[in-house]
């Protein structure tokens, strides 16, 4: 009832390709994050979905049922949109119960509902404002419990979240979760919050330029990128890359060389590749202990730090000639590695240090098309850590 | 960015001296309500010299005799008389029809409906204006379409409101003249609108006709100006209310009833309220198709006074008139002042 | 700020709106001699024909130093009535002449609004101007007192057209025609004979003519059929422009019931109620109840009606060759009862209507222009200029004896129907133009088109329109 | 929440059932209610094409035909005279007449629209006291027939208003045959329709906007000028539409306050009027010439519309 | 030239206080983060700021100038709204050089202006584009390239990066610090984003129901908040909160007690107070050993795991009848402890385990007041771990 099928389809204006021959399958009952960068279609592939645009090719199912022109009325989705969209001439309550109001539910029903709504998003004692008069989250969560108070096959919804302090936003996502799971219905999100696309998805779709990058269960992404855009997207900080060739023992740049087989990955030396490796899988020589797979020590000047709270950023310049360029977010930078350490690690800029990658967490790329070669290197246990298990076994 | 730091704002907002910048920020310092005000000066003298002060010089005319004869253009000072035979009925001799309409005890009450301006200018009213509404609400919808050559039926829509009064007088009286027009017959060979009843064989002549007749023409003309303000409330919605509607799953009714009848209300009443204020003054389409004596409107009265010339009962039935108008209207002024005022 | 006129806060309230205009001192006629432009409000036709009018006038003795310029008023008389009424009561000094309808002039004069000639020209003009125009003419620019306020332009007489052709298929000869063009017939004889020719020929309508609710029927179509059954609005000519409140009201009176009673049984038939004998019933439609001239004179221009009563502009178009050429004839309008057997001096026979239009001085202009616009007066009166303008726009010369002239004769078409149109002019019946009048016209055609309409009987009508009147008169008094 | 009805529009499957041999048609038209709509659509554009464009066609009948011949009119001309429209331009010089009207309706419409914009702003988006008082006194002004201003009017254009400046009393000028003594009256009353749609159409724009431009340094004027007005384009252009035609076929006050010339500025009703005579009514010519006077304002409006119909505060803001 | 000062600020509307006497001190040249809940009044601050709404009651100073009643125009400051507010009848161009154009600057300064702010904002061959053809992002990011063109002494900032990915919020978050360091301008920038606020102000401001909480540095506010709300509020996920009482020797809840000698405190025994702990401040007892100063060991059993990729929440239960209610995000539950441990730590759901938390990064509050009472107990160094030291330093 709530599956969402689109095949080949694709959404061109004038000049731009907003969407491009995307291919999606989404099970019912499945919560679905699409997560990209701005401007990568997302919020053009909600509204195909919604039916408020026709796509310029391929078909659409919902259930059974071809939609591809069918009205949204008639598509049984509620949506909550980005830009908010509040009806200007109804308060808070109108608001809420516009679309119980068209289906002529009795009024007890549209209070008890709209009571409900409120409370989830915390809006009670507001319903009789008028959108002109609240903050912008106030809006926000005006649209969030617009959509919620139906029960349609699939929710729509297009970041959220975005206007929502960290509070409320872990509660709201709480409260998506549950009603994901009572109503049971396909939630399809949009957001550019990594924890909420990590918490909250059975699997996450990445796009990037229009195209379906990867779409997986969130540690698949997470751990197993398809691909250097989705390595480099995945994560915050994103991954540190590398860039430099297969040689006969493994991979070699021009500062750090990571040993394996060529054979066992099924690469030709002499490939150009890319190397991949998150920041938390870089470790001072001192916590060399906790890592099962150790790397070659690589030897490094501490630059920037960033204090995080839970956690502190560290640039290392791995040569003289680095600079630390906080600007490039471009991600390849053969000379720099970020890492982050533990806030109430001993360490301070300027400082050589000495670190350690977690071989078994190195992601290497064909530096060509872009496309993954292995995850993680030389461990029995072919890829990531323990505790995401549980999640990629049911991929 | 980083080498023009300096030349920022700070140096624009220096380069502004003298007399023009100065203005610009005494009028900025202004509060709301000096703003305000001094905004609606322009507006206010124009009005002040050009109406107020014409309103008063005629009303201070209502005040007087009608002289028709010597230089005097007014006769004496007679206060409030001119009023007091307006609605006595004692002035009734010099206006083309009876000002109010004479009652009765029993049903219907009123005896002179046609014979009676207020009558005759209210009938108009009531039904041009909700015909005008209605039509002008459907062009308007047909209007807000995307479709392929929606320019010309908008400007097929519109152009009925260009045409002079004069010659909408013209078109409608030569339909409507026996041995001209077709829609209207003679009793041995009736044309349609005869058999349907609808109107006699010389409906310009009979008041009842006429009325029916200057009603269809004025709809026809009018229309496009409910629909022009309607057309232009629609289009001043925002088009994204109209996704979520229906994605919430309104109906087109729905969406039409949910929003965009409440977000162009306001040009509606407008509309109306415009509407019926020149309703009320209806005369150029009644002169140049039937003529002040069979359907005298109370702008009729005026005019005919006017060209009597009995300057003071003309000047007391422009302003009664205007008094009835502002009572007629009240109806719309609350619905502002519920929104807004 | 105060007004000249309408404040009314000094005892002479609403001045002529700040024109201290003196309407009566003499204008030196005498020849000026410099340069100056006389502005003459005209209408269109006056000044489409500009440069043939003017080249009259200087044959006329125009002198070279005087040009005229010539101001194509609105031909919608209403218009120019309210235009005027505007300029003149608000005290301009433009224009210097005015072409004045002879149907409102006299309100103006009552207004004190024009120039008085009687007081500001040589008396040889006015005595001129009394003794050789048409009297009815003259009647209509005269003041209460006796002056004279406008020089007569022209006059205007409606006639009774027919089709010659058509009635030649019932019967009739040139002989008839002959005698018809001079002697007017009866309305029981005109019916009678419209029957037939109806009835010979197959055509829509018998006679045409204008009864729609307007100034038209009061002032002249009403008016003719009533004065030629002996009827009148206020007791004869004499009441005819005064004074207001003193005269009796006449309009119940049976010979203009008469007259109801015979349109209506022209219109509805020998069997309407109020039928009057003698007369031969539906041969004109019921359409003439919202006819003005034009939509009256169109199936009869078309082909499609006998008789049409009508004003001369409509000879000249129904008398052209691609027209009817000399099938079309021309007669007076019919009489309801003979002038002897008439109740009041100068009514009965055979009346027309009178229109046509004045020229009259703005008392406002300068010296200067009054000068010069005396002298265009004196011009307009040669009658060489009226036989031009006969001519050139059709102005039938306000002098009968000129349309005895072997060159109004010539004039194409209209030509052809003087004698017609002198024993209209020398029976002309003006209307009864008081400055109330503009209020009493509307209420005459509005019950006058009631009773010819059978939806009110003619004595219930004119006994309204009689207290109505009376009421509008006694306002004045 | 969770006990509720299905999700809302997915059960269709019982149009199936009726499949009488009438409803083809209704069967479609039911499982695709767009049909019925566009069909009701196209069925109410020819209504109101046929309805509005009639008498247009009826009013070209009547121009050609060669006037002699308008009596018993069918629905087609009787003879065919196309040199109406040449000889409408002989007889009067009509186009003298439509620049006239032309020019009085646009500057009518400039001041209009300028102080209309002012006015609107103020009433429409801000508050302050005596606001309803002097909107309804704007009201007010329109409440009156144009004969009650007349007098006074005509008397202040022509020079016979005196007007008192302590010791001085000058005499109002004598603009009589000018623009003027048009363009104010028109002017004025115009303005209050005006000022009232503005006022709805400026008091919807969003604040946001308007903050958004005083922020980046314009005044509150600016903020007008720059965002509010454009903003509201429908409606300003339909203020501007509706101004214009008003205008341009006003004949009261143009009647009275020139000489009826066209070198007097006198506008295209009396251009039409100067085709008929006393009695004579040439309709051809009229109807000829009140086709092509129209046909500026057909232009205007399919100028106009282009804004009428822009619609431009879709996604103004995220709200 | 950009100090911005407000003293005793309101705001009232009808029937709500959006600000409530506001006194800030904001330094020429500073960087502070406004954050608070939805609805707190952080846009409404920024709205009198800015001169769009006159406050209620109070003063406003931005450099010497009082500017209560200045309009916007010469407060010379831009602002980035919160509803992005952009012209929907000028493309991007022209929305950028908005500002610009009415200062009447030349053509080509503000072409190059214009460049370089979409360079920045990376919108570079959109500049042609109108706003309804933009993604939310796209938009929001011209909204950004608006308020950088202009130079002014203030910049204001709602929520900048709101509708923004990852990744290009890490870059325009650079990007706006060179930004500050180069002009020298003031910024107050609202933002839900803690490591927004944390990694790029001088100084947050964190505002509750329209009151002023806590102005200090970044880390100042995470490790010593002044009171239980600024306490819950930063840090995501939430502090712990254990609701207990001073004992003579420590503080002593249902579940979990800590030493320490109430007199070093300055607390009366038998006070109420509220213990605070932040997730990553709670420790397995295999790492004790990192911890300098740790607490009694205690007994809990996992329940929910959420896994985020660089880290994982694992939710503790402390007796029995606990249940893990992450909907509850009011904070104190005795009964229940979120710790954060290493992604690749071995720990499933379901199974007992021995915590620590680290004494010297222990909370205490006045449960009455909610006023701070200590941050860390019993440490030689007073407060807080390493890294903060030298922020802490310049307060
Ligand atoms: N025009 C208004 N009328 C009444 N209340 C208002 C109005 N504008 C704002 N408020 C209220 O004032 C409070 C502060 O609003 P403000 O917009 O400053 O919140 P905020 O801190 O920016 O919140 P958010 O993070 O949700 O944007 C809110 O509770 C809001 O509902
Ligand atoms: N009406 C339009 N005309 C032209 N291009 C458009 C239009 N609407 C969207 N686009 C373009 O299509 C692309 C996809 O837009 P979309 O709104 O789907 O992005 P998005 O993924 O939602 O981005 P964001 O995260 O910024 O909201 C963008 O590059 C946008 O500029
Ligand atoms: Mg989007
Ligand atoms: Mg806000």
């Amino acid at each position: 009832m709530g599956d969402v099928t689109l095949e080949h389809v694709s959404k061109h204006y004038d000049d731009v390709t907003a969407v491009d021959d995307m291919n999606l399958d989404i099970d019912d009952g499945e919560f679905i994050c699409l997560v990209g960068p701005s401007g990568c279609g997302k919020s053009t592939t909600m509204e195909m979905i919604a039916g408020l645009t026709i796509p310029s090719e391929g078909k659409m199912f919902i259930g059974d049922r071809e939609v591809t022109n069918l009205p949204p009325k008639d598509r049984g989705v509620a949506m909550v949109f980005q830009n908010i969209a509040l009806f200007p001439h109804m308060d808070v309550y109108d608001n809420i119960s516009f679309g119980l109001r068209l289906r002529n539910y009795d009024k007890e029903e549209i209070e008890r509902r709209v009571e409900r709504a409120a409370e989830i998003v915390q809006l009670q004692g507001m319903l009789e404002r008028m959108p002109d008069e609240m903050s912008g989250g106030q809006r926000q969560r005006v649209a969030i419990a617009r959509a919620i108070v139906r029960n349609p096959g699939v929710f729509l919804m297009d970041e959220p979240l975005a206007n929502l302090d960290a509070k409320l936003r872990v509660h709201m996502r709480t409260e998506l979760q549950r009603l994901h799971k009572e109503l049971d219905t396909t939630i399809i999100y949009v957001t550019h919050d990594q924890a909420e696309a990590m918490t909250m998805s059975d699997r996450i779709a990445v796009i990037d330029s229009g195209q379906l990058q990867q779409i997986d269960p969130p540690l698949v992404c997470y751990n197993e990128p398809a691909n250097l855009f989705v390595a480099g997207f995945i994560g915050s900080p994103s991954m540190n890359f590398l860039d430099g060739e297969v040689a006969a023992d493994g991979f070699s740049s021009t500062n750090i060389d990571v040993e394996f087989d060529p054979a066992d990955l099924g690469v030709e030396p002499g490939t150009d590749v890319t190397m991949g490796i998150r920041p938390e899988d870089v470790y001072l020589v001192d916590e060399e202990s906790l890592v099962s797979n150790p790397s070659h020590r690589i030897d490094a000047v501490t630059d920037v730090l960033e204090p995080m709270g839970d956690e502190i950023f560290v640039y290392l310049k791995l040569s003289e000639s680095a600079e630390t360029d906080l600007e490039d977010t471009s991600g390849v930078a053969n000379d720099q590695l970020l890492m982050s350490v533990a806030p109430d690690t001993d360490i301070a800029e300027d400082e050589d240090v000495t670190v350690v990658l977690d071989r078994s967490r190195v992601h290497l790329f064909d530096t060509a098309t872009g496309e993954a070669i292995s995850h993680g290197i030389e461990t029995p246990v072919q890829t990531s850590g323990a505790p995401g298990t549980e999640a990629e076994s049911d991929d | 960015m980083a080498t023009e730091q300096q030349s920022g704002e700070a140096l624009s907002e220096s380069r502004r001296s003298g007399p023009y910048a100065s203005a610009v920020n005494w009028v900025e310092a202004l509060s709301e309500t000096q703003f305000a005000y001094l905004l609606l000066t322009p507006a206010l003298i124009l009005l002040g010299v050009i109406a107020i002060y014409p309103l008063a010089s005629t009303f201070s005319m209502s005040l007087y005799a009608d002289q028709l004869t010597g230089s005097a253009r007014l006769g004496e000072f007679v206060g409030l008389q001119n009023y007091i035979d307006l609605f006595t009925g004692a002035r009734n001799y010099a206006l083309p029809s009876a000002f109010l309409p004479t009652f009765t005890s029993e049903f219907p009450f009123v005896t002179n409906i046609y014979g009676s301006a207020l009558m005759v200018t209210l009938i108009f009213t009531v039904f041009s204006v909700l015909f005008e509404t209605l039509i002008g609400f459907g062009q308007a919808l047909i209007l807000d379409q995307d479709f392929r050559g929606r320019r010309w039926v908008r400007v097929a829509i519109i152009i009925p409101w260009a045409v002079p009064i004069v010659i909408q007088g013209m078109i409608w009286y030569l339909m409507f003249q026996p041995n001209i027009g077709f829609l209207v017959g003679t009793t041995e060979n009736p044309a349609l609108l005869n058999q349907l009843g609808l109107i006699g064989t010389t409906p310009l002549r009979n008041t009842a006709d006429s009325l029916f007749l200057i009603i269809v023409a004025d709809v026809w003309k009018t229309s496009a100006f409910m629909a022009l303000l309607i057309l232009a409330g629609m289009q001043s919605i925002d088009r994204s209310l109209y996704d979520v509607a229906k994605v919430a799953g309104a109906s087109r009714w729905q969406q039409f009833k949910m929003i965009t009848f409440p977000l162009i209300l306001p040009s509606v009443l407008v509309a109306m309220l415009f509407r019926t204020i020149s309703a009320m003054r209806v005369y150029g389409i009644i002169e140049t198709m039937a003529g002040c004596q069979t359907v005298p409107s109370l702008s009729c009265l005026v005019v005919t006074t006017f060209n009597a010339p009995l300057y003071g009962t003309s000047a007391t039935v422009a302003f009664v008139t205007a008094g009835i108008i502002a009572i007629v209207v009240s109806v719309y002024i609350v619905n502002f002042a519920s929104e807004d005022l | 700020i105060s007004t000249g006129g309408g404040d009314g806060d000094n005892g002479d309230n609403g001045s002529n709106g700040g024109g201290d205009s003196d309407t009566s001192t003499p204008i030196n006629t005498e020849e000026t001699t410099e340069d100056i432009t006389v502005k003459i409000a005209g209408d269109t036709r006056m000044a489409d024909n500009s440069d043939a009018i003017v080249q009259s006038m200087r044959d006329a003795g125009l002198p070279d130093n005087i040009s005229i310029d010539i101001i194509a008023g609105s031909q919608v008389t209403d218009n120019r009535q309210a235009q005027y009424q505007q300029w003149l009561g608000g005290g301009r000094e433009e224009p210097t002449l005015l072409m004045m309808d002879s149907g409102w002039t006299i309100p103006f004069i009552a207004r004190n609004q024009l120039q008085n000639l009687s007081e500001s020209l040589p008396s040889e003009m006015i005595s001129t101007i009394e003794d050789e125009y048409f009297e009815a003419s003259v009647s209509t620019a005269k003041g209460s007192n006796g002056d004279l306020y406008g020089v007569p332009l022209f006059p205007d007489f409606p006639t009774m057209q027919y089709r010659k052709d058509l009635l030649r298929n019932a019967g009739y000869t040139d002989d008839d025609f002959d005698t018809w063009a001079t002697e007017s017939m009866s309305w029981e004889e005109f019916s009678k004979v419209t029957k037939e020719a109806l009835d010979a020929n197959d055509v829509q309508y018998g006679y045409t003519f204008q009864a729609d609710v307007y100034e038209g029927l009061s002032c002249c179509d009403f008016n003719e059929f009533m004065t030629s059954y002996g009827g009148a609005f206020f007791g004869g000519r004499d009441n005819l422009f005064g004074p207001v409140g003193e005269r009796p009201i006449t309009v119940d009176e049976q010979s203009v019931l008469d007259s109801i009673r015979m349109v209506r049984t022209l219109i509805h038939g020998e069997d309407d109620e109020y039928a009057l004998d003698g007369i031969t019933g539906g041969i004109a439609p019921e359409a003439v109840l919202q006819w003005t001239e034009e939509p009256s004179r169109k199936p009869f221009t078309g082909g499609d009606a006998i008789m049409h009563r009508n004003w001369p502009y409509s000879i000249t178009i129904n008398g052209a060759d691609d027209v009817f050429g000399e099938d079309l004839g021309v007669m007076p309008i019919p009489y309801g009862v003979p002038a002897d057997e008439a109740k009041y001096e100068g009514t009965g026979g055979p009346v027309a209507a009178l229109g046509g239009w004045h020229m009259t001085m703005n008392p406002n202009a300068p010296q200067q222009q009054k000068q010069a616009g005396a002298q265009v007066l004196e011009v307009m009166m040669k009658p060489q200029f009226q036989l031009d303008n006969f001519g050139i726009q059709g102005w039938i010369p306000p002098r009968p004896e000129l349309l005895d002239s072997e060159e109004a004769k010539n004039v194409d078409v209209i030509g052809r129907y003087l004698s017609a149109l002198k024993v209209a002019g020398n029976n002309a019946i003006p209307r009864p133009v008081t400055v109330v009048w503009p209020q009493q016209s509307g209420k005459v055609a509005q019950e006058v088109n009631n009773a010819y309409a059978q939806e009110k009987t003619p004595e219930q009508a004119m006994s309204d329109l009689k207290s109505q009147l009376e009421a509008i008169e006694q306002s004045l008094a | 929440m969770s006990s509720e009805q299905p999700g809302a529009g997915l059960h269709d499957d019982d149009a199936e059932m009726k499949r009488g041999p009438f409803g083809r048609w209704v069967a479609k038209a039911i499982k695709n209610p767009g049909r019925v709509y566009r069909a009701m659509f196209y069925v109410a554009t020819v209504f109101f094409l046929f309805t509005t464009l009639f008498p247009f066609y009826w009013l070209l009948i009547i121009a050609l035909t060669p006037n002699r011949l308008i009596s018993d009119m069918g629905l087609l001309p009787k003879g065919f005279n196309p040199e109406v429209f040449v000889t409408m331009f002989e007889r009067v010089p009509f186009h003298l007449y439509m620049f006239n009207s032309f020019v009085l309706g646009i500057t009518t419409t400039v001041i209009v629209l300028l102080l209309a914009s002012l006015a609107g702003y103020v009433f429409g988006r801000l508050r302050f006291p005596g606001k309803g008082v002097l909107m309804l006194g704007i009201l007010a002004i329109s409440y009156f027939p144009p004969a009650a201003f007349l007098i006074p009017l005509f008397e202040l254009f022509t020079g016979n208003t005196a007007i008192s400046l302590g010791a001085v009393t000058i005499s109002s000028p004598d603009l009589f045959n000018t623009p003027a003594p048009m363009v104010f009256p028109f002017s004025a009353l115009f303005l209050p329709l005006s000022i009232f749609i503005l006022t709805t159409f400026y008091g919807q724009i969003p604040d946001g906007l308007e903050d958004a431009a005083r922020v980046e340094g314009t005044t509150r004027l600016g903020a007008l000028f720059r965002v509010i007005v454009p903003l509201s384009a429908p409606g300003v252009a339909t203020a501007g539409v509706l101004t214009f035609i008003s205008v341009y076929n006003e004949f009261f006050f143009s009647f009275i306050m020139n000489n009826g010339e066209a070198d007097s500025w006198a506008p295209i009703v009396a251009g039409i009027l100067k085709y008929q005579g006393q009695f004579d009514t040439p309709y051809n010519l009229m109807a000829a010439a009140s086709i092509v006077g129209v046909l500026p304002v057909a232009i205007l409006v399919i100028i106009a519309q282009e804004r009428i119909v822009s619609g431009l505060t879709a996604g103004a803001l995220k709200e």
